[in-house]
């Protein structure tokens, strides 16, 4: 069987997805990478909720500008048409329904498509909610991008998710290292699926499960999807 | 990459429907669309739910749909000098209701910024509280005010570029930066077209994300 | 007896109380003619409802831009610092106290306050609320400017509005053609008074009882108030 | 005139008494007023109640308020990466009240704009609902959220004018532009100074009637 994709690999496969001229937000952590794969001539505008509209890749060295970050507190340049806005209207764009799609990581979803990305709940260490919330309750589309299962090898993606919730029933597409889920009002529907890979080892690693309805798509290993 | 111009008015309304609730921008005349006044009455449309502070005072405004009796309701603030408006209104035809201009604005920026409404102290023991859930917080008596949403809306700003960024002029900002919020197909009626860089992104009042149609009036 | 002041001596009579460097809405009508009897260096700020801050005078006849105009749709200037802003933030600044004074003309103000100015809820009309009632619930100080009878005489100033109000307990002091009054906890109290007329003649002209407690200042025909 | 341009940052925080609730803008450094920090640690005041996005992270930010001791309780949404917080959280001597940002946002504009709350769809379900009132409007369910206000508002700005009028740079103006509205003294630290007029009035983000003290900092 082919290793798991990359998060290069699996950041492109997100990439490559994204709709044309679609005004979509990138999570903070690996959703963030998705950006250095949009396929040129795309026209994806990124959101960024500290009131970035139109962000553009980091500033050659030496020339980036603190007032100019963006989610992960890292600098951002603007691309031609970009604007800058305060939080209220920021996240009036996120809460209202004006984003397109939302990449978002997460710890665990669940088949219903609730998401629980804020906290592990782990003792000591202060939480912190940040914008996502907000993101997973307003875009028009939530996906999910992350390791299919944790370090040791449990699964992510389950029947209800036992970390604490940011959202329940949001996530409307999952992308991992291995697959790509619909998810849907039927349950989980596999779209795409790691070449050579089969559908029953998939759901070895997946707790909710899955569906294979039509032709699942295969993804090769640098993260294209081939019909 | 995302172009939002459209040929002319006309283009602008394409798809409105009889029963659709369209936002028109403007206090008085400024921030008015004056363009999409003829041509939404060109399309036949009827039975329409107008939100606006105005309910219209000349021969190229709002009043031109009381004539033709294209309007079922309005929501407005501000109904006085609109004589076509109230000639309907006393003969029973249009029905009206009335908002404190502030209340008004709040609950179309409401709908456009997701929230499920608010708590206003305006109208407090007053006939606007008739109707509406009371709400006691910290001992403050409020009025829960519920979002406004639009199938259309309609707003005149000053430049657009092709992406759909928008600046205004002057005092003609008035409710058309939060009714671009809030409505599903949101069409600005501009002075002038101006090349994708051209617009400072400091000074860019409605980022594009709130755009779906720009055109320039055939003059 | 003196006549009751003319509109202009009104007028001015408000402008002489504003406070030095204060943020002033004057109400459509009669209220608007204040900013005409500013004294200079003042330092008042006029607010406009429409979102215009530091509202200059009617510019001269053929240079009026259309896009400037003030509450009562008339074209206005702007003077050096103002701004301009959306509904949303000129009602948030309305509503949110932080206004000092807002000037609005009356049908009827209440011994304690409620203000009746949006409808004498005649048939036929249709009525029109604008932002008044958002001005009465929002500015640290709500002063009242009319006439101090109807035009048959009626008292305006009454124990109780007749008219559909406004707002509750609102109206914080009470300008007219014959005199200011203070609203209080206590009750109306008069303040000045046009010369040689007497309290106990105001008082025939008005409904709700008035106190002359301390000294009453003197109002001169031209809207001067003396101590 | 008005001129409300103060001479430093000590000038800007006077007044600033124990137990106040303080606003500070700020998304990491971008709109944080930096010079403010030290200023309210030379006023040697306590038990603040501090709203902000963040906690600090690194040595000149809310991280020095937290080493000091002086903050009772904080409400933010993102405090991770704040080491110095994180302390004192673990010692139990501080209080977190965490907040989603849109809804830590809207609530401070709630606080400006004389609001006595609103419903937000955000937190439905989670432990963000927990001892809040749930309020069923059109058959959606939504969270009742209260205001936030302030004693001090202190943020950053870019340009300033002697009357207070503020515009600022690139994503630095995130929570100050809400924060300027939502306090009873609003203190702001500014790049430069300019002349009365010089800023356009399209471009001014907060007018002036929001600020009551401009300052530089002493660099």
């Amino acid at each position: 069987m082919m290793k798991p994709l990359s998060r290069d690999a699996l950041a492109r496969m997100v990439a490559l997805h994204l709709p044309n001229e679609g005004f979509v937000n990138l999570g903070i952590g690996a959703p963030t990478q998705v950006a250095d794969y949009l396929p040129s001539g795309s026209g994806v505008m990124l959101h960024s909720e500290n009131g970035v509209l139109n962000v553009g890749p980091k500033p050659p060295e030496g020339q980036e500008d603190w007032d100019l970050i963006n989610a992960g507190k890292m600098p951002i340049s603007l691309k031609r048409g970009g604007s800058y806005f305060d939080s209220s209207l920021s996240f009036a764009m996120m809460r209202g329904g004006h984003l397109d799609v939302a990449v978002l990581g997460a710890f665990q979803v669940s088949r219903e498509g609730d998401l629980a990305n804020w906290t592990t709940g782990d003792n000591g260490s202060p939480p912190g909610i940040g914008g996502a919330i907000d993101l997973a309750v307003g875009a028009k589309s939530i996906w999910v991008m992350m390791d299919h299962t944790t370090r040791d090898g449990r699964p992510r993606i389950v029947e209800r998710c036992g970390y604490p919730l940011t959202a329940r029933k949001v996530v409307t597409r999952i992308f991992t290292n291995l697959a790509i889920l619909d998810v849907t009002d039927n349950g989980l529907v596999v779209d795409a699926l790691l070449e050579d890979m089969r559908v029953a080892e998939l759901q070895a690693l997946t707790e909710a499960p899955l569906l294979a309805l039509g032709k699942v798509r295969t993804i090769k290993q640098d993260g294209a999807v081939l019909a | 990459m995302r172009n939002v111009i459209v040929r002319d008015a006309g283009a602008a309304v394409e798809g409105i429907k009889d029963g659709h609730t369209v936002m028109v921008g403007g206090f008085g005349g400024a921030g008015l669309p004056k363009g999409v006044i003829t041509a939404v009455l060109d399309k036949g449309v009827r039975d329409l739910v107008v939100i606006s502070n105005n309910a219209g005072s000349s021969d190229d405004d709002l009043s031109l749909w009381f004539s033709a009796k294209i309007v079922r309701k309005i929501i407005c603030s501000y109904p006085r000098s609109a004589q076509q408006f109230a000639e309907q209104y006393r003969a029973g035809t249009v029905e009206l209701e009335l908002v404190p201009q502030g209340t008004l604005v709040e609950r179309i920026r409401a709908g456009g910024a997701g929230l499920g409404g608010f708590l206003s102290p305006v109208g407090v023991g007053t006939v606007f509280a008739d109707g509406k859930e009371k709400v006691t917080v910290q001992g403050h008596e409020f009025l829960l005010e519920l979002p406004l949403h639009a199938d259309f809306t309609f707003i005149k700003g000053h430049l657009a570029d092709s992406l759909g960024n928008i600046t205004y002029n002057k005092s003609a900002r008035n409710h058309c930066v939060v009714m671009a919020t809030a409505g599903d197909t949101v069409a600005v009626e501009v002075d002038r077209i101006v090349e994708v860089g051209e617009l400072d992104p400091e000074n860019i009042v409605t980022p594009c994300v709130f755009v779906d149609r720009v055109f320039t009036r055939n003059l």
